[in-house]
């Protein structure tokens, strides 16, 4: 693919910038869980991003996602702000949700995420139904359902790709194959075809690899093009790779991946090295204008994170508000 | 006033409210053409058209998680959920997914949505097909829990339920559904958390739910007879809970039964009666009563069915023995 | 397929005798309830014997099957007797749940009949359990799990076929595609196509005549070798017709399907007709033989009504007992 | 007597009846090489292989319904369900199948199964990983519920429930897996519906399940030093329920409260408040107190979380009020 024009270059570095926001976002998250000024659990998603941000920048910000345990990568890509993150993911009240979802539920109201997910599948009825408020209200949005390999064990998803597929909604399902559900590899969780499980239901399903973010960005804007004209649902499957453990405290995992499969994908399969190369080789940035964008969104990141260490936590009367939405 | 069937009822409302607003329709198994298997639903499709009236394969889970995710994102779904024994398919979409929505995302996300269900044994349908599975929900924060013992309280709830916010559990007594009773013409909404005290009594007062609001009427009427007063108080929504209500009325007859057709260990009744013996402490001249069902799977055979739920005769024999002081040895 | 000797005699008359035998039951039940005489619902398989029989024809007693709401065929064909079968419709203690499970939990646990199920696809997981104990303890039994269309749509069922698919297990998920789950068309039901839905997981699907029961037979005398050989799972999709209404309350059905479809199905397609025919033309039987037969069959099912009319219900004081096995 | 983390002793139990029955295997998510996610099942797949301790897809319903299925068949399924909040997935499969098996079947069937898994807020896990859910499971016959409440307990009640017959939910507290107490090296069972007297005392009964049980010790050594004497009870099984033991303690202390982790609205506190009220209703000196969790979904903000689990200080000054009258004003 080349660089044809202007627009296209901005968007490039655009999709550069996302993949890298990503990446720094988790490092943070990940050193703010090891010295213990985060609490809880947090999954990373760093080595995911051409998958995340690929789908996500064919999206409007009206557009759905539903988002998994896995979901600062969705977060960012769907156009979240640090600030609010962070403070999210430490409990403070400026966050996306006041504090009270954490990394697990993160959200992003405006930007049309609905949110991460603690049960594994669990959003794919959500996603589902998202699309299916657009086709009941004349819409255009599309919902994109995120979700793991490991999600394919959930009935939920075959009941709701049924549906999709009997009522053509515009939904897209990706499944993110990092090849892990935590400690188990897919190959023995998951019998047969993995894109047949769509096929099967009359979806059309497409493999791709899922470190080339050209490549997804393509497929994304022709699937997110037809979803809207009503030609869906659609299923992606992209082969990635989680390059921590399953979540922060997962350290020692030799005994269900090898050293040697992390660095391979690692140092061959990087998404945001090989795009950067592909960047520097056609000429849309140089080496130094990448590295001002990485120096850029570090300051980002930990302005934010400092902001957040700073801020407070909900008013303890809060405890026992949102239970109920207020009837308007 | 005409007199309609609690399933004329909740077609009513249904309809009216989906004329009052475009964004409601109802997801379920066999609720178009058929009108669902109780005929509850019928002639809805020829109105609203099988956009709004929705058939789904029998997925309970899935179309369940699919109006919690319409219900996010503008439109006010009604789920039709067969038999209420189908609850336990539903529960992580509606307690982990619906329930939490609104609190985990700090008052940013809603789910207003309605799920209709039934209960009630003695209708030959064996353990599967007759559970009373409220208490469930009721105690998972984030739902709310309407029960009509009648179709005046069925229509009135239906439209509260449908106009909130919030995922609504609303459950019929499967076995009244041809059951009339006075429902206005005119449209009126029944408010969540407002018990209704449908009969004034002195000597005891009888909190019942749902299926069991007629057998306590009924009891009471029988005891009037023997001049026994009994004050028969439905509570209409279990979450909230009008507690005042209730408390204000065994504070002036000091006694108290609660009446439930779930199964009794850890289910309705502790919870009412337990706060009863709480908060009505220093007024009470018995222990409060609980009637359940048998904790029992539904039998199939109709002589034993028929043992598992509370009847009129056992309600009646418990409050003499309460209001004459024959009850437990206290050794 | 030719009658070769005295044993395939024997066993061609066995399998019109036993389809014979779910016809006359569902007769019974039908009137019984028309009559008053019964109460609840029930639903009939009337239209499905070569589906039921051919497939339990081909299993041991020790093997395992998993029934359905439309349960009594399985259970006539897996080898029950009439007079238990009525006592459990009428709630008579003398009934194989002694009255507690009534026609939509009717078991046989002597011949491996797991019982009816009134949630549909409910047994799905257990059929699967059958077949795992099998494995896990070194047995050669196979569990047969009967499942209509409907419960194609319950994610339960792709959540066990996928692990009896990853371990290998002797199981076979028989679908009886009657064309209706209640009162909706398959096709409104389920997108894409149907054996796909076991492909999809790694499972060999094979698609018959299911009024064929020869057919029926020969394909499952396979794959039940097949799966003791350790080669399962396996996945069959039946096309077959239930010839009365979803249950014996549904009487006015034209709305959903027309008298012509049922008159075709049963003109020209009945499973019994058709084996009958076929019986005479190869001069296994002559049309007197079967119709006494025939006679024999109708007699059992009444002496065996007339017998569960007259029955003890159970005592009241059974009404608390089996709610917990008595641990030895 | 050597002491060993509640983790072990879980471990040891299953790794006992393993070696004792060769029918009895575990089935769940992450149970073999990785011994789960606590890493309570470390190890046992070195001794019993991946036959016997299987690892499943992430499918909960599914695999519960295979383990159903497989101990309706000749064998003794423990599933290992990795977060309590997950039985919302699996009930329909535990309580339409597995609990009603032997009534629906005359008692002709049978389903020896144990489904464990846990409870607990406090981790910063949030509203899907923070559930105290055992509610649910005692309201259905058929199901029996086992909450250990330390390290002793644990492995007692899990050996009986690996045993026993019928399907057991047994429910340990997440938060305690590295709490270690004294076990006996030897073989010892703990039998189904036998509470355990803890603490012996005049002045009230304390009643706790599970994780609350440490609270109540901490708070009736704390109310020692004030001369109040609190005697504390751990039921140890939900259902079947000792009353007995329950009720001979209130009718001696005249006073009780009930703490549990789960909420507290339509929850375990009612129940056995209820039933209390009833049975010591004339001994009772002040109602019987509840203390359960908030009724919200469990928040991630530390800051709030700590506010929904009932503490040690709550449950000190409400025994102080109880004890000194100072209750409800009772206008
Ligand atoms: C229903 C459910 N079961 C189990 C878990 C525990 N769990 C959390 S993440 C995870 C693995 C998910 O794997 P996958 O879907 O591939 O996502 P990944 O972690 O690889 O991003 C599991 C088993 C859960 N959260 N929800
Ligand atoms: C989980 C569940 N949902 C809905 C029902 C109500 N119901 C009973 S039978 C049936 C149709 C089943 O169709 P199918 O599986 O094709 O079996 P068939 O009746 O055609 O034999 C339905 C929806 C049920 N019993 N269980
Ligand atoms: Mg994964
Ligand atoms: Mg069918």
């Amino acid at each position: 693919m080349a660089a044809e024009n202007k627009d296209d270059c901005e968007s490039y570095l655009h999709i550069y910038s996302q993949m890298r926001r990503i990446r720094a976002f988790e490092d943070n998250a990940n050193q703010l869980y090891l010295s213990g000024k985060m609490q809880g659990l947090t999954h990373m998603s760093s080595g995911q991003e051409a998958a995340e941000v690929g789908i996500c920048e064919a999206l409007e910000s009206t557009d759905y996602i539903t988002s998994t345990h896995r979901g600062h990568g969705h977060c960012v890509a769907k156009g979240a702000h640090f600030r609010e993150m962070f403070c999210e993911l430490l409990g403070k009240v400026e966050g996306y949700c006041r504090g009270k979802g954490g990394s697990m539920h993160i959200a992003d109201q405006d930007n049309g995420n609905l949110g991460a997910n603690a049960i594994v599948g669990g959003s794919a009825g959500i996603a589902t139904g998202a699309a299916l408020t657009s086709k009941l209200l004349g819409k255009k949005d599309v919902a994109v359902c995120f979700f793991g390999d490991g999600a394919l064990g959930q009935g939920l998803l075959y009941e709701v790709m049924n549906m999709a597929s009997l009522w053509s909604l515009p939904a897209i399902y990706v499944c993110e194959n990092n090849l892990y559900g935590e400690y188990t590899h897919v190959s023995e969780m998951a019998a047969g075809d993995l894109c047949a499980r769509a096929t099967a239901f009359g979806i059309e399903a497409h493999e791709l690899d899922g470190q080339d973010v050209l490549a997804v960005k393509s497929l994304a804007d022709d699937l997110v093009a037809r979803a809207r004209a009503g030609e869906g649902p659609f299923f992606v499957l992209l082969n990635t790779y989680r390059y921590h453990g399953h979540h922060v405290g997962d350290i020692n995992r030799t005994y269900y991946r090898s050293k040697e499969e992390e660095s391979d994908w690692k140092d061959n399969r990087d998404p945001i090295a090989l795009f950067g190369t592909w960047l520097r080789k056609q000429k849309i940035a140089t080496e130094k204008e990448l590295e001002a964008i990485d120096e850029q969104v570090q300051a980002d990141a930990k302005a934010a994170v400092e902001y957040a260490l700073e801020a407070s936590y909900p008013d303890l009367s809060e405890v026992d508000m949102h239970v109920y939405a207020a009837n308007a | 006033m005409r007199e309609i069937t609690l399933s004329q009822a909740v077609n009513e409302a249904i309809a009216e409210e989906m004329r009052r607003d475009p964004t409601t329709f109802v997801l379920g198994e066999d609720v178009a053409e058929a009108g669902t298997p109780f005929k509850v639903l019928s002639g809805l499709v020829e109105e609203f058209g099988t956009d709004r009236i929705i058939d789904t394969p029998i997925s309970e889970p899935g179309f369940t998680g699919i109006a919690v995710g319409a219900a996010m994102t503008g439109t006010r779904p009604i789920i039709d959920l067969m038999f209420g024994d189908f609850l336990f398919l539903v529960m992580d979409q509606l307690c982990n997914q619906a329930a939490k929505q609104s609190y985990m995302s700090g008052g940013k996300l809603k789910v207003p949505l309605t799920l209709r269900t039934n209960l009630g044994a003695t209708r030959r349908s064996a353990a599967q097909h007759s559970q009373s599975l409220h208490a469930l929900v009721c105690h998972i924060p984030g739902l709310k829990v309407a029960m009509p013992s009648s179709a005046y309280e069925a229509k009135g709830l239906m439209k509260t339920a449908i106009r909130d916010d919030n995922p609504v559990v609303i459950i019929e007594d499967k076995l009244m559904y041809q059951e009339k009773a006075a429902v206005p013409e005119e449209e009126y909404l029944i408010p969540f958390g407002e018990a209704a005290v449908l009969r004034k009594g002195r000597d005891i007062t009888l909190i019942a739910t749902s299926s069991m609001v007629q057998v306590a009427l009924k009891a009471a009427e029988t005891l009037a007879a023997d001049g026994i007063e009994a004050e028969v108080i439905d509570p209409r929504t279990l979450v909230p809970l009008d507690e005042d209500t209730l408390i204000t009325s065994v504070r002036k007859t000091s006694r108290a039964m609660v009446i439930d057709e779930g199964h009794q260990n850890y289910g309705i009744t502790g919870e009412i009666a337990s706060r009863i013996a709480d908060k009505a402490f220093y007024y009470l001249d018995a222990p409060v009563q609980r009637v359940g069902a048998m904790d029992v799977p539904v039998p199939f055979s109709p002589v034993l069915e028929d043992l598992t739920v509370p009847t009129v005769d056992a309600v009646v024999e418990r409050v003499r023995a309460v209001v004459e002081g024959r009850l437990h040895d206290v050794a």
